[in-house]
């Protein structure tokens, strides 16, 4: 269980990380402004539960499973440090943290992967759970409802949580979601739930409140959280595509949370701020660190890791 | 023992044996599966370890996947090759990449099975297996006898990869045959050698096994001719070795599989032959699938599907150009 | 418009030949007790609109569509003289009469078909618009999902009636079906109803209503037609598996429309006894139609028939 | 000319010559597709013939199928071949059964667009286009120069039987070439001889004939081996014609394409040499793939991908052992 101050670092990590990723890499798909649905969904996972996070710049659930922030940006920088040996999309986890891992790019895939996750704690009787995150976008796949119909069956522990920043690549979702995503519970059965995304403390108790209906052998939830996708689909996109304004009074997630700290007197301004120094520090240690090692070349080739 | 019963046998050892083994399906419950392919398994092991699935094929890979991923052994049954194509990304861009993608460290005990071809049932006859021998990352095996249907099934079983384990339907209820149930698991990626014969190297698989070694013995009998019958067993890997070694005695080459004919198992085994020794093809190749048209149903489909005469026709045709 | 003499006929039509058609094939898939579910979708179609059929016996409706009887029946025989010319399994249906055809066996992928069908009359601008039935164990499909979406986002002129007929092969819809079929509408913000389907009067004004809608460009309909399969999955099944009751009070559509007719004074019992010998005799003249001709053979293998 | 722009300069003229065709995809409009792909035909076009696609690739292809069946001549884009399995129900069960499956009487004008390979944007490089070779009743094509781009993809659009129209990435931008923008449509089926040769056949496809050709170039002027560059264009129907005509001459076989080797492009060719003349070839042929790993990222994708080198390996390993 993370306190306050964990919490907020967390959320720091996820965007100062993120914010060097994209200068390293123009091509890394930045989580600026949908912290608080990341961290938020994925903070209160126990180490032997699995996390199935949403492809956009994933790294601080990662993090929070203990992979060791240099090899992830090792991976950003096509290193052979990465946990993926420079082999796969960066983007991808370290499966030995209970994490499940992105090998291909395809979208909707992945959900039934974590199903399955959930479906082997179920199937061992454990009290162990999933939480699944995936895109608006990513919604309308097929793989999507085949999983949730398969999970609410056979009433299997997983948390399915739509992080829903309003666009998939250049479309904006009020052309391909003509009804919320938490609409969608009904049709299976399962409890749904729609939560402002940006608000990490509401995003983490709908989040904890399915998790121990999870635990309890009640099944699955879907929740959609909404917030905003601030940047470009990737780091140098121009969004030249992005014609109608942003929507009025967006909250930063990390102000947000910081306002409440302070109103509560939870914490004092300089902490936070201390925080913030701390974080950037290590993030800069650390890609200093993966920049000091060596590309993936040919010895990363790894005929011999196709089958075990 | 038919197959359908050694495949069965194979997966009821294993449950036995170890937990983590569990089965998921359509109708493999109660109903005893697709051409009864689970019967008996519901009886003794129940619906927790043999679980009805709904009508999801990519969600029944995908969780067997993810299952494998954490720490179970799962089958999971597509009661007919024609619906892999409805979970082929969970096939093919999740099975066979995972462990290379995460630098090696993933484990993926999955055995995906299916069944193809013509059959005692007569639908969804559609054969796509070639597709899996192209994408690296997975394993591929076809029985072809009832002993290899209980030995192939045992070593996909305890396989630490993706195995997609295709019975060919012609097969499942006859030819009967010896099954030792105490016998060793069929290594996967080794041919076997069906029938030795010094004329021609036939390679084949699955339902065309017999009717290879039929067509094999009336050529003996009737013509002089002895055909080698290579039982390839696996898609992949494919056991290139012993092909090889047939053909540089032989100097000639069959291949027979149900599957078409373009870009199938016959192809790539031909290609072998042609970088390893081509010089010692004494003959043009021949291969032996269905006709290129969609696999037809009914009282069509046996002029699309490769038969007894077809085979002999190919033989003679070998012999006849050398 | 069918009027009620016309529509019970159909009604009567759909059984007289289904039970024929079981008797010739054991794996011909029967549609007793599900008549007026195939019924009320179909009828009110226009000429020129597309007719998107569940497999299970399928005939009637391309029997409405102007399909001669005895060829269809030629489809169950493996004769030559099937639409199919015996290639396809025998549930296929002429594409020349505006059917989307059953080229294949698995279940889900005629609706994106069906659904470009509705996609050809929106591109088109004209008012013409499909009907789509599928089973209620097809619904957990990805395909379901996709098209459904896909329909929503373009607001394609298209009506889905799921045929639930409480059966999927051996599994009881309570196991895979946690909530209603109807339920799923909302999700794709698409209307959605569950209508008696053993009540062809209640299906049909149903139907007629989102068949409105879509000619007048509001977009797709997602419709439960709540019915029973009365016998096998196949007719040779002995469904050892069915160890539930069957649900209490459960109406044959066909009497219960011949009891409201009768009621009503729309039509007498002797008109529907003839109604019934003259089906009957109608379909025992086509079966022998198609008995008299060959079968499907090396004339039909076609291998220019695969390439246009 | 680049590809990309030789492939739109088609897609626009079909679409002002007839009204029925139109285009489904991801992002085709505003943004200008993947790699630029659609540029410039939302601004001419509109939305209601450049249709943004929700993430539904089964349903897009699927709904562009029953569009053409019903009158439309829609072209649908799968932004990448990675995505293809998302979509292989369609693709395979349906697509291709259409015609034969009703009789011969249904049309299916549909065109389905996508990419593959490295290049430019290095994401989703899966190339799968092995397996609609295996399926009867698919065309699959594959421009090299920006000239068969255009004229492969009006030939596409003008067929009356659905065409995958495969891009292959690494050449979306560069090399540019000489396109004739009123010039014929490339006939599917036929492939190009782009560079006579006497010593060595070189069978190659998409991303591949710049770079074997050159291979080829360097190896005339440095070597003095001459080698015959055959641009395959068409992976169905494959044009053998012309590739069994060089081997005659030159007795010696090399296959080049980015898809992985085994069930490759390479195999079929390579099998169809050893069904029609496999005396002529007077060395073992030599495939050249991508290696069997599931295609890596980044920098390790080079050691994966055939290269310049590999393909300089290759023709002197065919010509060494003859
Ligand atoms: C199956 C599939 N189709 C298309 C794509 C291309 N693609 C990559 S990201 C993306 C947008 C995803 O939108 P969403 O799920 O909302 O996630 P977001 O990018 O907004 O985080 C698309 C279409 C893909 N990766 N996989
Ligand atoms: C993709 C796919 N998976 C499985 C099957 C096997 N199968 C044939 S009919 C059937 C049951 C279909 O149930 P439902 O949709 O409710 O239709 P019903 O049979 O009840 O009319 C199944 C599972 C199939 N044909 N296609
Ligand atoms: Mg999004
Ligand atoms: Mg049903």
């Amino acid at each position: 269980m993370a306190d306050p101050l964990a919490l907020y670092r967390w959320l720091v990590v996820c965007r100062e990380l993120d914010r060097a990723l994209c200068l390293e890499n123009p091509r890394w798909f930045p989580i600026e402004g949908e912290e608080a649905t990341v961290v938020g969904s994925f903070v209160d996972l126990r180490p032997n539960d699995a996390a199935a996070p949403h492809y956009r710049d994933p790294y601080v659930v990662y993090l929070m499973r203990g992979a060791e922030m240099w090899r992830l940006a090792a991976q950003v920088l096509g290193k052979a440090a990465g946990y993926n040996k420079g082999r796969s999309v960066p983007f991808n986890g370290p499966v030995e943290l209970g994490i499940v891992p992105w090998v291909a790019g395809d979208l909707g895939t992945t959900i039934g992967t974590a199903t399955g996750a959930a479906l082997a704690f179920h199937y061992e009787r454990s009290d162990r759970v999933c939480v699944c995150t995936f895109g608006d976008g990513t919604a309308n796949r097929g793989d999507v409802h085949e999983a949730l119909s398969l999970a609410a069956c056979w009433q299997l522990p997983i948390v399915y949580v739509c992080q829903n920043n309003g666009w998939a690549i250049s479309q904006s979702a009020s052309d391909y979601l003509p009804a919320g995503v938490a609409a969608r519970a009904a049709g299976y059965g399962m409890p749904g739930e729609c939560v402002d995304g940006n608000d990490v403390e509401a995003v983490r108790a709908s989040v904890q409140r399915a998790i121990e209906r999870a635990r309890a052998g009640d099944g699955p939830t879907l929740i959609e959280a909404r917030t905003w996708r601030w940047r470009g689909h990737w780091a140098g996109d121009d969004q030249a595509y992005r014609l109608q304004p942003e929507p009025q009074g967006l909250e930063d997630p990390l102000d947000w949370y910081a306002y409440r700290l302070l109103e509560r007197g939870a914490a004092r301004s300089d902490t936070l701020q201390r925080v913030h120094a701390e974080v950037s520090e290590e993030v800069a240690q650390a890609l200093a660190r993966a920049r000091a090692t060596p590309d993936a070349g040919a010895a990363e080739l790894g005929l011999d890791d196709v089958y075990g | 023992m038919s197959q359908t019963e050694a495949v069965i046998d194979a997966i009821a050892g294993e449950m036995r044996r170890d937990e983590r083994v569990f089965y998921i399906g359509q109708d493999v419950g109660r109903m005893g599966g697709s051409l009864q392919g689970t019967h008996g398994l519901f009886a003794e092991f129940g619906p927790w370890r043999i679980r009805e699935a709904p009508i999801a094929e990519s969600a029944m890979v995908g969780a067997a996947i993810g299952a494998a991923l954490f720490g179970q052994r799962p089958i999971v049954e597509i009661s007919f090759g024609e619906f892999l194509p409805a979970a082929m990304n969970q096939l093919v861009n999740q099975a066979p990449n995972l462990r290379y993608m995460s630098g090696g460290v993933a484990r993926v005990p999955v055995v995906v099975r299916t069944r193809v071809g013509d059959g005692p049932y007569g639908g969804h006859p559609q054969d796509y297996s070639a597709w899996f021998a192209h994408v690296p990352g997975l394993k591929v095996v076809m029985p072809g006898t009832p002993a290899d249907a209980r030995g192939l099934m045992l070593s996909a079983l305890r396989d630490d990869n993706p195995v997609l384990f295709i019975d060919p339907m012609a097969l499942a209820h006859a030819p009967r045959g010896e099954v030792d149930c105490d016998g060793e698991a069929t290594p996967i990626g080794q041919a076997r050698l069906a029938r030795a014969g010094h004329d021609v190297t036939l390679v084949t698989i699955g339902s065309m096994v017999p009717l290879s070694l039929r067509a094999a013995e009336q050529l003996a009998s009737l013509e002089g001719i002895e055909v080698e019958v290579i039982d390839s067993r696996s898609i992949q890997p494919l056991d290139t070795a012993c092909v090889l070694e047939s053909v540089r005695r032989t100097g000639r080459l069959v291949t027979v599989h149900e599957a078409w004919v373009t870009g199938g198992l016959g192809a790539e085994v031909t290609a072998r032959i042609a970088e390893e020794c081509p010089q010692a093809l004494r003959a043009p190749v021949v291969r032996v699938g269905t006709a290129p048209v969609p696999t037809p149903s009914g009282k069509v489909r046996p002029h699309a599907l490769p038969s007894f005469d077809r085979i002999i026709a190919a033989v003679r045709r070998v012999v006849a150009s050398s």
